[in-house]
């Protein structure tokens, strides 16, 4: 046990943890992953913020208040809010931040979130004026907010890394540079960044201008920058890491007796495409047979090992319904029944949806091919799916994998018959999921199309009351799942390993973890 | 000589040109674009995207574009970690690289040639078969299975060295240097060793021991010098190709070096950053071998490099 | 009577190769005595070299010498340590070699492999010195501005000048005896007299004794004293210049003279020894001549012929010349 | 005349001219071995390489027929018996989706062996003929050849590989696919054929680098200039004297290029252009247990060892093959 | 002179080879350098000089081994020196070569029948395979090898039966002309009588003609009718065999045949050699003038000026040298 957890100020040790490689940038506008948003939260602070239970509090903005037509936000930033070189934080620093992101020339991947304010999309794309983004200060500390369509959960959004404040002042100087170095890297989070060593390590010591300071316990925050399983693994054995994302599947087992893996729910869903416009999977029975014969439960207990859900609908857990409990999912009840108990039963129906689509037993079956990416494990559960329609369907798959660009595009194209897919939500409302498969969307890989379902969707989109807003996604879920154009498997988790003597992280369903309460027993 | 250098370089940067150009087109003509991926992108943001990296242009303005930066020394910006310049991206990685590389290729060279003039002068005795054994061994175990191993065995198991590696303590080179040295090495060690046996036969050795010099003479100053001739050789590429980092040693043992970025950057289809670096690794290369001919003319001086 | 330098007395070398023991030298004696002039001949392959490789140790691996004594200057050779070892070749005896371009260490230069013979027999000298003492040597063996050549690599060489080179290396310690191994067989015959001239000329003033190996018999005509014939690992025949030439008695050394192209006239048919060289792998038990020998008797095929000598010292090993063998030589020598 | 001792025992009439046929009897000429004869006479001589002779053919035995006895399918996934350590029913262990290793280690040396050899064979035959024409016509044809050759090397592979990933694996299924491609191919499928198409068009270049320098110092030899005397044509004297007389460097570079083949063989079905799954190979095989390392290090081993055995037993092989036909190495 | 019909004529032959020197400057070296002569049919022509003088480079030149730079070539009056592959083939079979080293010159992958066969193969001398065998046969019988020889590899054979073998691969396709280059000089001095011997029978028996190249002068003396000393890529004496070691014109010569080492030891210790100095010069900077000059005892200042004529002393008595007769 060696590495640098040795490297400890007054207060505490630090935190050494890896979440993935070297993030492509720490700039807020420009991020486009979770571990580069990961890092922005220690730096940075929206409106609204994580709090020590991981959900939504206010952050930068002390209250805020919403119209009646839920369009119009007024935010009240906290008088004691300061950036990390000691100037008062103030709603423009929003606005400039803001209006980076969705500006055209910024080109950033997260643009969409600003869609929801008010002519976001259309400065994005170029149709509107920047100025008319719905923003405006109303004084420095008063930031009112223009939707384009009622949001009720418009707080998720503020909390997302990419809706933080930028400094006008030093971003414009040098906007490609400012945010590779610690000394212009002005955040108003509870870190500031202290170092950056390039593929190697990203330090975060404790702000004393962050205005809640004093509940912030973690001194230091190290992020190691890794890639190879192995060798985060052996980081973690080593004690170099306390915290540790993305291990080798085959480690969990022995991990967890270790007592040293965490699994925690992840919004997101893994699901195949069964691509509609392909025979044999025009046909919805079809489709309805393939995804039933798979036994969700083993590839969740024996090839994925992660504590992984089996999914029994397309939404995932964790996304609330009128009330935060029961959730969505669980008010929507299994769509197709995900029960160990009835996974014969469903054989049952497959086989009869199979035949009476006109192939008894999978015979006459034209050529299906299964697509995947290599390299990122997604090859043993296309191998036991494979084995599972082979047996309970009589049906051979053949397996091609493809290096992730090669196959990217050939999923877009629609080579294959079936594709490996999986959607991880940005926030918590169903329409993060749902959304995605309206007529021609660019990740509607299984090429779905139902009018009614497009009906209910846009219907959604301008739905002010909640409780009927609810019901429609429920409505439009129950139609997706009736015509399986995709077979959803299972709900994403996220296994990490920790260190036994940490205690007080926080790790969100949208895949944050936050050390600003973590200690060492 | 002056001529010889000036011709050499020309067809070098001939050479280059015709690589760089090839990588150009390989790398658009592959499928994929830096910026699809998992994430919702709508087409606003994906046109945005591609206008501000200039991927929107025909492709023959996009290589003449690229073409006039390279000529002024500008590799452009990296795509996939913006905002880092690539000539920085490559000027921060190459020194690890070059570190363990030149650590590696030491240990390789050294250790390679002794072990392969001891197994020739031992020839089939068991010192010999032994060394024989452990170098084809060398050359059959993949590089991956070696590094982690090594890792998991030293690294984990007998906490005899970091796993993690900054290249900052002696130590911290052992297992990634071994790891990327050993299939070098037994090669080295079986060339050094089928040369010595050609050499120790030749009619100059005869001559030194005829003059009454000690066996050490002969067989260090006039044998090892002959011999080692097919070593630089084999030197001047492996050196380049160890120098610019291996992908799976550097992710293996976390090193920050070039090698890595190599591989990520064309997966991630980073085209400013290929670019880059498949010119500068061109560079490398052709240096390398240049250099191993002036090197070879001075270790043989019958040698004639201009041939 | 002269003290003899040399005295080699029934060596035997062999060679253990994997197909069987090659008997290279199968029992060879003579003496030499200092500033005489040592001639051997013979077929390729009849163990010339290999004899005279066992006096300076440069018997290597798969060889080995299985029988014998070599004395020199009254000392068994084999008897020596190490230091006097490492003396004994390069200072006391020296070799020149047949093959001027491969005999010199081509990544080195002349006047450092020159150097090296030169501090092997005055130890620690100065480099000025070491370039005196070359630019000397060089000087000797006729080389022009050798000031420059010290500097200079092998491949610069012409053929000659590396053999002059060489030798030069061989007189650099000083020896009292030179063996040269067939020192001018790769050179032509304007440089080859050049070199024998340079030979006889050194020989006059240093009073070395010289082992020469040549297959030329016009070389040995030339330069020896004493001359020994080989064939098959065997010294078949040995005697003064004169008698060898003028009297030969072995069938070998008599159809060896006889095949001379030089004493027929044109038109004329050459004279050949018939048959094949032999395999050393499988020598006859007998005279290893046997199957190519015209005048060839029974005994000869199964039993080894017994040595003859006359009084002047030629002696002959042949069975030719046996009383039993009424009819000698004298009748076949029809040359 | 003196007269040795032990010579006076010798009767009298041995002392008259031996007969032509007695003289005969003691020139024995060898008996003559052709060429190819006297190279197996050498090479069954070295233990070493008939041992790893041995190796190999149990391993390809293995390998052709051992699935065949296994009582598991390489693909067979048994479940309940995922992450077993090697035990009496599964000698290997299985992996962590119940498979038996055993099977999917014997398929996987058939895919490895397959590819090492295949791979070696194309290289040598591409690099050959490039080698030899370059070194054979020498001049500006050689200067050219060569820097295409350094082109070839010095362009990143995973690119060109990403790209034959695109345009190699449609024509090639729509060839299988079709009535008229024969029967061999099909059983070869897409994956191997793709692998070998990228190991033959990537993978020549240090064979023909190593032919061109030979040749170039071969057709100086006079017995080329012999046959150009005769008459012979250009391609007669590659085909028949200058490769021939390479065949030592050949042999040597083909079996280093069977590692090489079989590494990339596992990097190629990582990046997708390998044999798809569920087939395996050792080097998939190796590459897929590095990832349970701590808790199922057999999972490595068996495949690892596997690799190691087959590469040392060919290159052991190799050397003794280049000594058995090289015609100096006589006796 | 055996007979007068001028089987080869050569006009003013030059061979010169570019190379390139340590600094990758262009130089040619001059290996044959404006050379004329005949060769009468049935005739054997001795070429002897030092090494490096030319002697192999004229000898392959003339069967067209390498491409001329300047001259012409009539092989029986038909000028060959501008033939395309295709019609040289023909005159392949005409002209053939036997190398000085027996070791080197023959494939040693290829069996002997192989090797012999090889000739008869290009040029469809066999009508069957039996032909074939029938005729390798007889070859080898011709040259003094045993039939069951035909299946063994060179490196089974003595060097004697090497070159028997490359006489017989040479003889195969039954030609006109040979060029043996130093065909004895790799061989034991026991054997160098039997391959002259064979030589000679061929001659005799096949009527044919020969360049014959050495440094040997007692084998040329022996073996040859006429004799050309060559120097840096010059002639600079022809003429027939016994009026050269009776009475040899030029310095060169003189001293060559000087320098022969006299097999017997009473001559050899008597005799007054010319011993030359210095080596011959590098053929890339070749000599002003007459290029012996530079060796040459009797050297003047003309020599350094003029390129002596190669002319005719009368009675086909060739010398280049600006003092003949007067030294
Ligand atoms: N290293 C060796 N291994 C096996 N046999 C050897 C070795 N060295 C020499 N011989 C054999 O010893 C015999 C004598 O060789 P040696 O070199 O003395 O002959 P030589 O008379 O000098 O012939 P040459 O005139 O060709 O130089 C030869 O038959 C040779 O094959
Ligand atoms: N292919 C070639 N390229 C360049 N130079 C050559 C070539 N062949 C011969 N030479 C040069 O031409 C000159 C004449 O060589 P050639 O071989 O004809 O001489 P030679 O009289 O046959 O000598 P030797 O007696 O050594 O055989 C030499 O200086 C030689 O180096
Ligand atoms: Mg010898
Ligand atoms: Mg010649």
């Amino acid at each position: 046990g060696c590495g640098s957890s040795s490297n400890s100020t007054s207060s505490g040790k630090a935190i050494s943890a890896t979440i993935a490689s070297e993030p492509k940038t720490l700039d807020p506008s420009l991020n486009n992953s979770v571990d580069g948003g990961n890092y922005i939260l220690c730096g940075f602070e929206g409106l609204a913020t994580i709090g020590k239970d991981g959900t939504i509090v206010p952050g930068a903005a002390e209250k805020w208040e919403i119209s009646s037509d839920g369009l119009v936000w007024t935010f009240h930033i906290r008088k004691d809010a300061k950036w990390s070189d000691g100037k008062d934080l103030t709603s423009n620093d929003f606005i400039y931040s803001w209006k980076r992101t969705v500006d055209k020339e910024t080109a950033a991947d997260y643009a969409y979130y600003i869609y929801f304010i008010k002519n976001g999309e259309k400065i994005n794309s170029g149709e509107a004026d920047i100025n008319t983004l719905g923003v405006k200060a109303i004084n420095d500390k008063t930031l009112e907010v223009t939707l384009e369509n009622p949001c009720p959960f418009f707080t998720e959004i503020v909390a997302f890394p990419v809706l933080v404040p930028q400094r006008e002042d030093i971003v414009s100087k040098d906007a490609s540079k400012w945010a590779l170095d610690p000394k212009t890297y002005i955040g108003n989070g509870p870190y500031k960044l202290t170092s950056w060593e390039h593929d190697s390590k990203i330090t975060f010591e404790k702000s004393d201008t962050y205005w809640g300071k004093d509940s912030i316990v973690a001194p230091k925050i190290e992020w190691y920058l890794m890639n190879d399983q192995n060798a985060i693994l052996s980081a973690f054995k080593n004690g170099q890491v306390v915290y540790a994302k993305n291990i080798p599947t085959d480690e969990f087992a022995a991990e967890k007796e270790a007592g040293n893996l965490i699994i925690f729910p992840l919004l997101g869903n893994y699901y195949i495409d069964l691509v509609n416009n392909k025979p044999p999977f025009d046909n919805p029975k079809v489709r309805k047979a393939f995804s039933l014969a798979i036994d969700r439960n083993y590839l969740v207990e024996k090839v994925r090992k992660g504590g992984e859900t089996p999914a029994s609908g397309f939404v995932p857990y964790g996304i609330a319904d009128v009330k935060q409990e029961p959730d969505f999912r669980t008010t929507a009840g299994e769509l197709i029944s995900a029960k160990q108990e009835d996974y014969q039963k469903n054989i049952a129906e497959a086989r009869k949806l199979l035949a009476e689509a006109g192939y008894p037993d999978g015979k006459g079956l034209p050529k299906i091919t299964y697509g995947l990416n290599t390299g990122a494990g997604h090859e043993p559960v296309a191998e036991a799916i494979q084995q599972m329609w082979k047996e309970n369907l009589g049906v051979e798959v053949e397996i091609l994998a493809q290096e992730w660009n090669v196959f990217q595009q050939s999923r877009k194209d629609g080579v294959y018959s079936i594709n490996r897919n999986g959607w991880l939500g940005d926030y918590l409302d169903p329409s993060t999921f749902m959304d995605i498969f309206t007529t021609g969307n660019g990740q509607n890989n299984a090429k779905y199309s139902n009018p009614k379902y497009d009906e209910l969707i846009s219907a959604a989109r301008k739905e002010t009351d909640a409780t009927k807003r609810i019901q429609i996604f429920h409505d439009a879920e129950k139609i997706f799942m009736e015509d399986s154009p995709i077979a959803p498997l299972f709900f994403y988790t996220q296994p990490v390993v920790v260190s036994k003597d940490l205690q007080g992280v926080v790790n969100t369903k949208l895949g944050w973890v936050i050390f600003n309460w973590a200690s060492f027993k | 000589m002056l001529k010889y250098v000036l011709k050499r370089l020309l067809v070098s940067l001939l050479t280059l040109w015709v690589m760089f150009t090839l990588t150009f087109f390989l790398m658009h003509l592959t499928p994929g674009s830096p910026f699809l991926g998992d994430n919702k992108i709508t087409p606003e943001i994906f046109a945005n995207l591609e206008a501000k990296y200039g991927l929107d242009k025909p492709i023959l303005v996009q290589y003449e574009k690229y073409a006039q930066n390279i000529l002024k020394g500008d590799f452009g910006e990296s795509i996939k970690l913006s905002g880092q310049n690539v000539g920085e991206i490559i000027s921060r990685k190459f020194p690890y690289s070059l570190k363990l590389g030149l650590f590696a290729s030491a240990i390789a060279i050294v250790i390679g040639t002794i072990l392969g003039t001891i197994s020739a002068l031992k020839k089939n005795t068991s010192a010999d078969r032994v060394i024989m054994l452990v170098v084809t061994i060398g050359i059959a175990v993949p590089s991956f299975v070696v590094a982690t191993v090594s890792m998991v065995l030293f690294g984990v198991k007998l906490h005899m060295f970091p796993t993690v590696s900054n290249l900052d303590t002696l130590s911290s080179y052992i297992l990634p240097g071994f790891a990327l040295s050993f299939f070098p090495l037994s090669f080295i060690t079986r060339l050094m060793r089928s040369s010595m046996l050609d050499v120790i036969n030749q009619d100059y050795i005869r001559t030194a021991r005829a003059k009454g010099l000690s066996e050490r003479v002969v067989i260090f100053k006039h044998g090892l010098r002959n011999g080692i001739l097919p070593v630089v050789t084999y030197a001047g590429p492996m050196v380049a190709g160890v120098l610019t980092g291996s992908f799976v040693i550097e992710s293996i043992f976390s090193i920050p070096g070039l090698g890595s970025s190599f591989v990520t950057s064309i997966t991630a289809k980073d085209y400013p950053t290929v670019m880059g670096v498949t010119i500068f690794l061109g560079t490398l290369l052709i240096f390398m071998n240049f250099l191993v001919d002036i090197l070879y003319r001075f270790v043989d001086p019958r040698i004639n490099i201009t041939k | 009577m002269v003290k003899e330098l040399l005295k080699i007395n029934d060596l035997k070398v062999s060679f253990f190769t994997p197909a069987g023991e090659v008997k290279a030298v199968n029992g060879i004696s003579y003496t030499l005595e200092p500033g005489k002039v040592l001639g051997i001949v013979g077929e390729s392959g009849s163990g010339k070299s290999v004899s005279s490789y066992s006096i300076m140790g440069l018997i290597d691996k798969p060889g080995k010498i299985v029988w014998g004594s070599i004395t020199f200057n009254g000392k068994d050779v084999s008897a020596m340590n190490r230091s006097e070892r490492l003396n004994f070749s390069g200072n006391e005896v020296a070799m020149i070699f047949q093959d001027p371009m491969t005999c010199l260490n081509p990544v080195f230069t002349v006047g450092n492999q020159l150097a090296e013979s030169l501090r092997h027999k005055y130890g620690k000298i100065s480099k000025e010195e070491v370039r005196k003492r070359s630019i000397e040597l060089l000087t000797l063996v006729g080389i022009n501005v050798p000031e420059k050549r010290l500097s200079q690599y092998p491949h610069e060489f012409s053929g000659g000048m590396r053999q002059r080179a060489m030798i030069a290396m061989a007189l650099a310690g000083a020896p009292k005896l030179l063996i040269a191994d067939e020192p001018t067989t790769a050179l032509d015959v304007t440089i080859q007299a050049q070199i024998l001239e340079l030979l006889k000329d050194i020989q006059k003033k240093t009073g070395m004794a010289i082992v020469l190996i040549t297959h030329d018999l016009g070389i040995v005509a030339d330069m020896a004293d004493d001359v020994i014939v080989m064939y098959g690992g065997r010294i078949v025949e040995q005697g003064s210049v004169y008698s060898i030439f003028h009297n030969s008695r072995h069938p070998y050394t008599k159809g060896l003279i006889r095949s001379l192209p030089d004493l027929k006239k044109r038109g004329e048919k050459l004279i050949p020894i018939k048959g094949n060289p032999i395999d050393l792998l499988n020598l006859p038990k007998g005279c290893a001549f046997a199957p190519r020998c015209e005048s060839c008797l029974k005994v000869c095929i199964n039993h080894m012929p017994a040595e003859y000598a006359t009084e002047d010292g030629h002696r002959t090993a042949c069975w030719l010349y046996d009383e039993r063998a009424n009819n000698s030589g004298e009748v076949k020598n029809n040359g | 005349m003196r007269e040795m001792d032990n010579t006076a025992v010798l009767e009298n009439k041995l002392f008259m001219p031996a007969t032509e046929s007695e003289k005969a009897t003691v020139e024995i000429m060898r008996p003559s071995v052709g060429y190819w004869k006297d190279a197996w006479r050498r090479l069954r001589a070295n233990k070493v390489a008939i041992g790893a002779l041995v190796v190999i053919l149990l391993v390809l035995l293995a390998a052709v027929i051992g699935p065949m006895l296994s009582p598991y399918k390489y693909d067979q996934i048994i479940k309940g018996s995922e992450n077993l350590s090697p035990n009496v029913q599964h000698i290997f262990g299985t992996d962590s989706l119940g498979r038996d290793l055993f099977t999917r280690t014997m398929i996987g040396a058939r895919i490895s062996i397959a590819v090492g050899v295949v791979a070696a064979i194309m290289i040598s035959i591409i690099g050959i003929l490039y080698g030899a024409v370059s070194g054979f016509l020498g001049g500006w044809a050689d200067i050219v050849m060569m820097r295409i050759v350094d082109i070839v090397y010095s362009v990143p592979t995973v690119l060109i590989v990403i790209l034959l990933q695109v345009v190699l694996k449609d024509p090639i299924d729509k060839y299988l696919s079709s009535a008229n491609s024969p029967a061999f191919l099909k059983g070869l499928g897409v994956g191997l054929i793709s692998i070998f198409f990228v190991l033959a068009l990537l993978y020549w270049v240090d064979m023909a680098r190593i032919v061109r320098g030979q040749i170039l110092a071969l057709k100086e030899q006079e017995y080329v200039l012999a046959a150009k005397v005769l008459g012979a044509s250009s391609r007669d004297i590659i085909s028949k004297h200058l490769i021939p007389n390479c065949i030592g460097q050949i042999i040597v570079v083909a079996t280093l290029k069977i590692p090489e083949a079989i590494f990339v063989e596992s990097f190629l079905s990582f990046i997708g252009l390998g044999v798809s799954i569920p087939m395996a190979s050792l080097g998939s095989l190796s590459q897929a247990a590095l990832k349970g390392i701590y808790s199922y290090p057999y999972m490595l081993i068996f495949p690892a060892a596997t690799i190691s055995v087959i590469i040392l037993s060919m290159n052991l092989f190799g050397d003794g093959l280049r000594d058995a036909l090289d015609p100096r190495m006589k006796k | 002179m055996v007979n007068s019909e001028v089987l080869l004529e050569v006009n003013n032959l030059k061979q010169y080879f570019h190379i390139r020197n340590n600094l990758g400057e262009k130089a040619s070296v001059k290996a044959v350098d404006d050379v004329t002569f005949n060769i009468y049919r049935g005739e054997t022509l001795g070429l002897v000089g030092e090494s490096g003088s030319g002697k192999t480079t004229l000898g392959r030149s003339i069967l067209r081994i390498y491409d001329l730079t300047d001259g012409r070539i009539k092989f029986s009056g038909v000028d060959i020196t501008k033939l395309r592959k295709d019609k040289l083939l023909p005159y392949r079979k005409k002209m053939q070569y036997i190398f000085q080293d027996p070791y080197a010159s023959l494939d040693p992958r290829m069996t002997v029948s192989d090797i012999v066969g090889e000739a008869l193969d290009i040029h469809k001398l066999a009508s069957s395979k039996k032909d074939r065998e029938d005729k390798i046969r007889d070859l080898l019988k011709l040259v003094g090898l045993n039939t069951e020889h035909s299946s063994r590899y060179p490196h089974e054979f003595s060097g004697g039966q090497r070159q028997r073998i490359g006489i017989a691969r040479a003889i195969a396709v039954e030609p006109e002309f040979i060029v043996c280059d130093e065909p004895v000089s790799a061989l034991d001095v026991s054997i160098r009588a039997q391959i002259i011997n064979t030589l000679e029978e061929m001659q005799e028996r096949l009527n044919l003609t020969y360049l014959f190249i050495s440094h040997d002068l007692g084998v040329v003396r022996h073996t040859c009718d006429r004799v050309g000393v060559m120097y840096l890529g010059h002639f600079v004496e022809l003429v027939e065999s016994e009026e050269l070691y009776k009475n040899p014109l030029h310095p060169y010569t003189q001293a060559l045949l000087t320098a022969i080492p006299e097999p017997d030891p009473e001559m050899a210790k008597k005799r007054n050699r010319i011993i030359l100095k210095g080596e011959i010069p590098s053929p890339v900077n070749p000599p002003s003038g007459c290029k012996f000059r530079t060796r040459c005892p009797f050297a003047k200042d003309l020599c350094s000026q003029q390129i002596p004529e190669f002319k005719d002393q009368g009675n086909g008595h060739y010398v280049a040298c600006h003092f003949t007769g007067k030294i």
